[in-house]
């Protein structure tokens, strides 16, 4: 996208449209942030500021971190977020290599059985897998992987993979078959060409994956409280919910504490989005 | 090097042949052209060469060696896509390298190799760029040098210049032609550009609905198409055609009347046909002279193009259709002026009511 | 595109497929298609008082015709398809309307837009959840005081609680979150949309309303109609938010109840009332069929007409 | 020795548990490692189920009173706890929320009860010039005088939660319409109706509460009616015992409690002493023996006494006498000698079958205290719901 | 049809000037060709024109009225776009009568005017169909269609042929050029293709980095390029320049010695420069002939391309650099062969230092 004019557009036309579209989405933005950002103001907050004037922005009699420090001490903060970036990234890697690798066969060579998979990739994008949840529990336990990360990473691939195999599908479909021949009249084997010209090609497209996959992850409470709810292997947004349960009257705990939780998701999405308007547009989501 | 020799190959996607029996023979070192209409087949045969595409029947020989079933990796040819091709993510050197580090070529020799092919093709200040940041010309060069550093017995080129805009089209294929005489390498070349066919090939094959028309030498195609459509497909612009009929037969000369009633001699064995035959005459743009002796026609000038050093009229002829010739440019023809030119009998050409061209009388220069 | 294989030579086994495939559908089966099947079929049996019994189809007979069952499973259905038409007369309307602004031509800070008015969809349902109640709050007041600065604050109840807002509320609220998916598919067809063609128009004497009725919409048709069956298929799974909000009683008076909070209480129960493996069982299973018939029906209906085009 | 988990829904008690009570535990059995790992309580009866049906869940189970943990019993997920020596420290009526039918196995250690009643804010009542409502009327006079002054909410209560309504609301002030145990009990021996006039009369009284509660109060939820008495915006608040320990957190002003009014004065009292929490072994608990002798630490008297000053509210169901310091639980305990003693009617069988009694109670008190319902209605459907299944009642 | 003035107009997109003052007079009827290297900005220059694009300076008139901040609506304009732009939902018809449509045009009207226009351009019978289902050509008359059923003052291209394939591009240019002459509206289009430029025009801007660099007929610009830039645009094979310095001036005839040391003269009025001067000559492929009198040149061939009638001969001269010879098709010549060629001095172009051209002495027939 070319940002070509100068700060004003020259003709008034112009001028009275682009403060329209400008307000317009200005309106919308603020009704987008303004949830959020009444929650970080009043994190900062005592409580009975929060109250008595819930706009406001702390001041010096009201400002206080006392619900930061409550967080922090009371709960291991730091071992929550790094169990949701582990399980997160763990499970998005690999829902994004294996479901680039199955996109890939399933979209490049013939073989029987061929559609039968695709359709039943494409089934798991429309049930939710919380309805098959007991048998999940049960078949952790058999494997010996209850209150184990490796349980929820195992979990979220199996819940991220349809939609993945789906999106890099459509995706690997745009990729010019004469890159492959190419190769292949190069002596490149088939894992060489999946992995060394494939697979930096998904980029775009990995990166839109990689956001919708990583959004219901790290926002998971259901596998984290039914997998692994001890202490060791607890997740952040568990760890908010029991945080919020156990604090629901100490707003300014609560608060932090959610304040905290949105700032990793924040890092991850801004690490991610340059890419994925890249992968929206280069036609793996039409 | 090597010599490549087809036996009747077949091709057929489920239920539609494609080719129908393809024989061809190709010598060490030669330069051959296929060259047709869209959809006749190029692109299939040139994939079944390489072995991207399973040949359905037929047997496929290079250098003596039969290779049907063989991988592409095998048959130790190289090939450069329409599109190029380039990994988009690899840089140049990467690109051009990347067949010989998959082999596990060394270090020192992959580099020694992709240097020297880059400086002959003059990218070897090109070699960090990614494809991206090439112009389309140099694009088509590191495609080409992908291909040269493998030293492949066999090169496959489709349509390899069709992505260029024309005055690139025309330095591109200068710098082709040199290169073959400079690697003498086998190569087999598709276009549809049928002046590519003639400057570039020592061997052009006319392919026709998935087969082979007519195998031959560029001059000797346009001087002896076998068919109109050969005929047709061969200068431009395109060979003119008009209804005619064989009025009088003869081994030297042949009369033959136009629609119109016009009866013109032309230097050609018709001594198979006979009067009344229904037969197409072909004239070449280029072949029809404006101060005329023999063979007179009269007709409108409808549009007149300058080009400069030549010019091409559109001239309609009463009762017969509208040709097109192509004179010298220092003229002053404009639209609506009647003109009258004339054509040698010995450039006439005439096809029969199959498109079989009778035997043209052979000048000298054109033997070979 | 089929790999060449070679007659004449022994064709190997295609070990690569299987690398490439098996990891991703053995996890893949494993941990969602068996545990899945299982599940529905334990909707064929009673498992109450500990021991299971194979009963047929009883669970869903039960679950349409019995009193207790049929009542909560169409009101949950009803409701469902009442969440479903917001969204679909809301949330992607906005998302057309964001994404087309955002694509107007020469916008200056698009992508600071487009990131912030994604970030919702970001978030927690557990933070949304409570964002908005705190928000909406009779007892905090912000709302209130809003309209009142407006001009409308007697306009203000209690919405979340009241029987016949709730449930418009809590849609809303859902709204707000995911505007963003289809603002971000929209936005990515729009930007496909070749300059050329909107100039054509322009040049053709079309205003830009009228460019973006006859030209733009009609090509990002196939889109809407794809984010629809995202929209349809995740409303008939929402179950986060209202349990978030209103727990899985779903109130007041069910006003609330999902099918996913209906199948919740059933599965896992509630309070003191006991979960049924085998009629939750029957709920998801009738969750899934509900899904399909409607994915079927859309891609039968609509998505046959419409045609997707090249640029 | 080893580990224990501990499986509870009381994530409030999180931080005395960990500074507190295992410390304490530790000192006579400092082999043992004990971790309380709570659930919120919304989640707990889910989520614990998935667990033990997996077998990961902890080795105590915090129980649920009645059919609930019963059910767990069936299932063969508890132990039974009849050869449990502490359990000779408890009455039978303090056990009686974890027995079996026909009484023969007992599943919990019973730990605590609560009690409901009227929490005050005193300063409130000082400036108001009011005094401590002893029957229904001086109770809404009470309230009205508050209204009036409208500067407080007269009560502090929601629906937006329905089991405030139905626990704080109707089995509140409803043992003084049904007369305690005899009424329960009538109820479940089918002797009583819920269409009869003690029950509709609670409701009744429960629909005149509507006017005094806050604006907005149908999306008022647990949290915003505690938030609205401790910040001093309401002056009384229909509450359990447990919230005593957040409301001394939290309220910066004194604070003072009294029973549900009665008709009029003089008349007999009933209140609410519910057995709320007990706990039990996983069945599948690796780590039995030290199961138990947790178990019967926590019948002992130091531990009844730890627990009931830690968490004041929650009063010990065992047989030893302590001393509890807190005033206000001490004026909560202190109705257990004026008062008759009874507990939630619907807990005990009523709440087995389809539909389920509890949850209808939810959403019927709270539709009542909305207005969406008559409270002739709600009696009616609950009357209907019971007769479906609950044999007694057909 | 109209008239179309452009005064001084400029064009800077943010920092970059685009155009640096563009002045041109565009007479009614008139088919005027804007020609030049990619990026120069002819597209640019087109959309200012149609109202798409803002003019930053300058005025512009239509038919004497200033239309400079006008919609594209109301200028009376219609535009044809180089990827002809059709609206892939509509099918032809609809396509052409979106306009007319929009303008809010009676039915019978709107249908009466589509089908005409169909029938001119012979794609009446296709009316049903998406753009998807047409093959290149057929799109590329759509989008004319589109333009003409608007009855447009002006007719603006941006190349409308590129994207299609060399014999369909060499046929519809034809088509074009009769289009223009049955509707007698004025154009501007928009090439890089020398060629179309050189037929289809009556007059050619040659656009160099936003300037103008020379206006005139074909003939004109072909024979008296202003500037060397101009003189390599116009003519194909491009022509062949060699670096010189001027020996001996004078007002008819100059005498030039290349770096070689060879002395050529040509019928080039050098008064206004000194002996001395570098300059560059210019030989167009065309005008160098075999059996030669004057100004003699020996080089050595690389590479023949032969082409049927004619062929190309690439002669590396020793010291000078290689020259492109455009010959009969009759020869025999061939790589390696040792060739001795000339050029009449009335043929020879000479440009000094800054790429202008000194005057050539005009013959009888260049003078129009
Ligand atoms: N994989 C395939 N399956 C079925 N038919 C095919 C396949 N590939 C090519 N064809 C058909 O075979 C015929 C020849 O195609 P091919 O690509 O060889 O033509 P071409 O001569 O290269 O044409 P062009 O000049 O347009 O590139 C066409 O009719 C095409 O539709
Ligand atoms: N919207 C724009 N913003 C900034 N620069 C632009 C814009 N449009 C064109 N340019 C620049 O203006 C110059 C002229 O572009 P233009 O498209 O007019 O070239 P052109 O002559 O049409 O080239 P081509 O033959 O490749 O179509 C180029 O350098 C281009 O990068
Ligand atoms: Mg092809
Ligand atoms: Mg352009």
């Amino acid at each position: 996208m070319k940002i070509v004019t100068g700060f004003l557009p020259s003709s008034p036309l112009n001028v009275s449209k682009s403060v329209t579209v400008h307000a317009i989405l200005m309106a919308y933005t603020v009704i987008a942030l303004f949830p959020i950002i009444v929650v970080i103001i009043n994190a900062f907050k005592t409580r009975k500021a929060i109250f008595n004037d819930p706009l406001g922005l702390p001041d010096s009699d009201s400002f206080t971190l006392a619900g930061f420090q409550e967080v922090l001490l009371r709960s291991d903060f730091g071992l929550y977020s790094w169990n949701s970036l582990v399980v997160t990234l763990l499970a998005v890697g690999l829902v994004l290599l294996l479901g680039a690798m199955a996109a890939w066969a399933l979209t490049e060579y013939k073989f029987r059985g061929n559609f039968l998979i695709a359709f039943l990739f494409a089934m798991g994008i429309m049930i939710p897998i919380r309805l098959g949840t007991v048998s999940i529990l049960s078949l952790m336990v058999e494997l010996d992987l209850a209150n184990t990360l490796t349980a929820l990473v195992l979990v979220y691939i199996a819940q991220g993979l349809p939609l993945a195999v789906y999106i890099l599908s459509e995706f690997v479909r745009t990729i010019p078959k004469e890159l492959t021949e190419a190769a292949r009249c190069d002596a490149v084997s088939e894992y060489k060409i999946f992995f060394c010209i494939i697979l930096p090609l998904l980029k775009p497209a990995m990166a839109t994956v990689a956001v919708f996959t990583m959004i219901p992850i790290w926002n998971d409470l259901w596998f984290p409280l039914i997998l692994a709810p001890g202490e060791e292997t607890r997740t952040i947004t568990l760890g908010v919910q029991q945080f919020v349960g156990q604090y629901v009257t100490n707003w300014n705990s609560v608060l932090s504490a959610l304040t905290l939780a949105i700032v990793p998701v924040l890092i991850l999405y801004t690490i991610f989005s340059r890419q994925l308007i890249r992968g929206l547009t280069s036609g793996a989501v039409k | 090097m090597a010599s490549v020799k087809l036996n009747n190959i077949k091709k057929r996607f489920g239920d539609v042949d494609v080719l129908h029996g393809i024989d061809l023979d190709i010598k060490d070192g030669e330069f051959v052209v296929l060259i047709g209409e869209s959809g006749c087949g190029k692109s299939t045969l040139l994939r079944l060469l390489s072995g991207l595409e399973e040949i359905t029947a037929g047997d496929l020989y290079i250098d003596d060696e039969r290779v049907n079933g063989r991988s592409p990796a095998k048959r130790g040819i190289a090939m450069v896509f329409q599109s190029y091709a380039l990994y988009p993510h690899m840089n140049v050197f990467k690109n051009m390298a990347f067949g010989l580090k998959i082999a596990g070529k060394d270090k020192t020799f992959v580099n020694n190799k992709v240097v020297e092919a880059a400086k002959k093709l003059k990218i070897d200040h090109l070699l960090e760029r990614l494809p991206r940041e090439l112009s389309g010309g140099q694009r088509q060069r590191v495609a080409i040098g992908r291909a040269i550093v493998r030293d492949p017995k066999v090169f496959l080129f489709d349509e390899p210049l069709s992505n260029l805009d024309a005055s690139l089209r025309v330095q591109t294929r200068v710098e082709l032609g040199k290169l073959h005489q400079e690697l003498k390498a086998t190569v087999i070349y598709v276009t549809h550009d049928q002046v590519e066919a003639m400057t570039l090939g020592d061997k052009i094959v006319v392919m026709n609905q998935g087969r082979v028309e007519q195998v031959g030498s560029p001059l000797h195609l346009y001087h002896h198409p076998q068919t109109q459509f050969v005929a047709g497909f061969i200068g431009s612009p395109k060979m003119n055609f008009l209804n005619a009929k064989i009025s009088s037969v003869g081994k030297e000369n042949t009369q033959i009347m136009l629609e119109s009633g016009r009866v013109i001699s032309a230097s050609i064995d018709s001594s198979n046909s006979k009067a009344g035959d229904r037969v197409q005459i072909g004239l070449r743009p280029e072949h029809m002279s404006l101060p005329c002796k023999e063979n007179k026609i009269e007709g409108k000038v409808t549009l007149v193009e300058h080009l400069g050093e030549l010019s091409y009229l559109y001239v309609d002829i009463p009762k017969e259709g509208e040709l097109v010739l192509k004179i010298d440019g220092d003229n002053q023809y404009k639209a609506g002026d009647q003109v009258v030119f004339g054509i040698q009998p010995n450039n006439l050409y005439l096809f029969d009511s199959k498109g079989n061209a009778l035997t043209r009388l052979t000048t000298s220069l054109e033997a070979e | 595109m089929t790999q060449p294989n070679h007659p004449d030579e022994k064709k190997p086994f295609p070990w690569h497929l299987v690398i490439f495939l098996a990891p991703a559908l053995l996890i893949y089966v494993t941990f969602s298609v068996y545990p899945l099947l299982d599940t529905l079929f334990l909707s064929l049996f009673n498992t109450q008082d500990g021991n299971s019994t194979f009963v047929g189809l009883q669970n869903f007979i039960t679950l349409i015709t019995d009193d207790n069952w049929s009542h909560a499973f169409w009101n949950a259905l009803l409701n469902n398809f009442m969440f479903f038409a917001i969204h679909m007369v809301l949330q992607n309307p906005i998302g057309l309307l964001l994404a087309v602004l955002l694509s107007s031509p020469k916008l200056r800070l698009s992508g600071t837009y487009r990131t912030l008015i994604f970030m919702p969809t970001m978030l927690s349902v557990v933070i949304i959840g409570f964002v908005w109640q705190l928000l909406l709050s009779p007892i905090w007041g912000i709302s209130e005081e809003f309209l009142y600065n407006i001009g409308l604050g007697h306009y203000f109840d209690a919405w979340l609680g009241k029987e016949g807002s709730a449930l418009i509320t809590l849609s809303f609220i859902s709204v707000w979150q995911f505007v963003g998916i289809p603002m971000m598919l929209i936005y990515a067809t729009l930007l496909n949309i070749p300059d050329d063609i909107v100039d054509a128009g322009t040049v053709d004497g079309a205003n830009p309303l009228q460019t973006f009725w006859y030209i733009k919409l009609p090509l990002i048709l196939p889109t809407i109609a794809m984010v629809s069956i995202l929209t349809f298929v995740a409303n008939f799974n929402a179950f986060e938010l209202i349990y978030a909000v209103k727990g899985a009683l779903a109130g007041p008076n069910f006003s609330t109840d999902l099918m996913g909070t209906f199948f919740y209480r059933t599965f896992f129960g509630f309070q003191l009332q006991q979960g049924s493996a085998s009629m939750g069982a029957a709920v998801a299973t009738l969750m899934f069929l509900i899904i399909l018939v409607g994915v079927m029906l859309f891609l039968f209906f609509v998505q046959r007409r419409i045609q997707r085009f090249q640029f | 020795a080893g580990t224990l988990n501990i499986e509870s829904w009381r994530s409030d008690d999180a931080n005395i548990w960990s500074d507190v009570i295992i410390p304490a535990f530790n000192k006579s059995h400092p082999d043992t490692t004990v971790y309380f790992t709570p659930t919120p309580p919304t989640q707990y009866n889910s989520a614990l189920q998935a667990k033990l049906q997996a077998g990961t869940a902890g080795d105590l189970i915090t129980c649920r009173p009645f059919d609930t943990s019963l059910t767990l019993f069936t299932s063969g997920y508890l132990d039974s706890l009849n050869d449990l020596k502490g359990l000779t420290e408890f009455s039978d009526v303090a056990k009686s929320a974890w027995v079996t039918d026909d009484g023969k196995d007992q599943f919990c250690l019973p730990m605590a009860s609560v009690i409901h009643g009227f929490i005050y804010n005193k300063e409130i009542f000082k400036e108001l010039n009011l005094s401590v409502p002893a029957t229904r009327d001086e109770f809404f006079s009470v309230l009205k005088t508050i209204k009036s002054e409208s500067r407080y909410s007269p009560l502090a209560m929601g629906t937006a939660d329905q089991w405030e309504s139905a626990t704080m609301g109707f089995q509140n002030i409803g043992p003084n319409y049904w007369k305690g145990e005899a009424g329960r009990k009538a109820l479940l021996e089918g002797k009583a109706k819920l269409t009869d006039e003690a029950y509709v009369n609670t409701w009744k009284e429960l629909a005149e509460w509507k006017p005094y509660l806050g604006r907005g109060f149908e999306a008022q939820k647990y949290s915003d009616s505690q938030n609205l008495f401790t910040l001093g915006r309401a002056a009384i608040y229909p509450a359990g015992s447990w919230d005593i320990q957040t409301f001394n957190n939290q309220a910066d002003f004194e604070f003072g409690a009294f029973p549900p009014p009665v008709t009029k004065s003089g008349d007999t009292c009933y209140i609410s002493d519910h057995t709320d929490i007990g706990i039990g072994i996983n069945a599948n608990s690796p780590n039995k023996a030290a199961a138990a002798e947790l178990l019967n630490w926590m019948a002992s008297q130091e531990f009844a006494e730890l627990f009931a000053n830690a968490v004041p509210g929650f009063f010990p169901l065992s047989n030893h006498k302590i001393a509890i310091k807190d005033p206000v639980a001490q004026e909560f305990i202190s109705w257990r000698d004026s008062c008759e003693s009874t507990i939630r009617n619907s807990y005990q069988i009523l709440s087995r079958g389809t539909p389920n009694l509890e949850n209808q109670l939810w959403n019927v008190s709270a539709q009542v205290i909305n207005g969406t319902m008559t409270p002739e209605a709600a009696a009616q459907e609950t009357q209907n719901g019971l007769e479906q299944w609950y044999a007694p009642q057909q």
